[in-house]
């Protein structure tokens, strides 16, 4: 069981309804996290859209949990 | 192998802004003596996009992993092209029409790395930095822009 | 049949400048709220050409051929590319290490049509403009550059 | 007889010792009024390396001479 700081943003933010939570989740990686995130909160996005990042640099879905890590599933991006 | 042998000595910076900044002491910075070429990119807030009348936006950043990205970005320009030095700033925040959004300059020795070196981190830093887009539209419409 | 069908509208402007000018007020006047997008190329003197170190140069200009040839080019570059404005000034007469020689702003709704125009206007000029560049290398040897 | 009033610049300039002159000519077109100039001033530029201007205009070397005309004859530039 690995303790996680989420972090949302933009559209995933709106749909979670908070921009930050605390979780705890035995996910083996950080795909199936998504999966349990998206279904408690209802997200909308498909995994393969999103991007993922751990600990403030970007991830693979295959990256296991860190214990007192900081995870943020990033929508597709819209600067410049 | 990089294709610039002097890229450790080049000038690359990349931040975020939360307020307007001016581009003119900016591009002194790149203003140094071995350099001929010079070349920016601007992104302005416009009054439409898609059609749509647009009355203002605000931009949101992963701040942590948006500066960790666009530094990357910039150091891999000034690794990749032969460039003296880059630095592009980006606006978070609310943003009015006519706004500054984003900005990149690049100085180099000739103007086809300036130019390629310019294009390259725009379109870099609008493909890879977690930055969003809010628009809001003329008619009471507003949403986030997700590509 | 040009590209771009907004072309009688756009401001296209060519000046030859005999003192150091401002930049600012120039891109100040490309900033439309249509226009989401600029691009800009500026040539600075380098304190060396080919290796030379370099004092210093003038540019030569055939004055009534230049300021036709140049507003020639960015007319064509009007009607070539998707633009809302553009604007090249050049220097002539003396000119010291770290001073602007020519600066083209382009405005646009997108980055593509900006940063084309950009540079096609700067290779034009370089290619077509009656402006010739003399240049005095620190070892007291001077001359004119006829590429 | 046409009387043209020719203009030098750069190296070409340098060359003739003067940034203009006024000349009569009997040459049929731009290419003979060069050929005589380069004749008269020891210019070493082959025609082929540089264009003419006539009346403030880039002109095409088959070009007649217009009497009170201006022509530039234009070595390879180098602004930018």
């Amino acid at each position: 069981m690995a303790t996680i700081r989420l972090l949302y943003f933009a559209s995933l933010r709106e749909a979670a309804g908070c921009d930050a939570e605390t979780v705890d989740s035995a996910a083996p990686d950080l795909a199936a996290l998504y999966a349990e995130t998206a279904a408690r909160h209802g997200l909308a996005w498909p995994r393969e859209r999103l991007r993922v990042a751990a600990d403030g640099a970007f991830a693979r879905w295959s990256d296991p949990l860190r214990d007192g890590g900081e995870v943020a599933f990033i929508p597709p991006v819209s600067g410049g | 192998m990089p294709d610039n042998p002097a890229a450790v000595s080049v000038e690359a910076r990349f931040a975020l802004a939360e307020v307007p900044f001016e581009i003119a002491p900016l591009r002194q910075g790149l203003l140094l003596a071995h350099a001929g070429a010079y070349a920016s990119f601007e992104g302005w807030v416009r009054d439409h996009n898609e059609g749509r009348p647009v009355r203002g936006l605000h931009y949101e950043a992963y701040a942590a992993l948006a500066q960790a990205e666009g530094q990357r970005i910039v150091d891999e320009a000034a690794a990749r092209f032969a460039i003296a030095g880059v630095h592009c700033v980006h606006r978070t925040g609310e943003l009015a029409i006519g706004d500054l959004a984003v900005w990149v300059g690049v100085s180099a020795g000739h103007r086809d790395a300036a130019f390629a070196a310019c294009r390259w981190v725009i379109d870099e830093v609008k493909a890879r930095v977690p930055i969003w887009k809010h628009e809001r539209y003329a008619d009471g419409d507003a949403g986030w822009l997700h590509p």
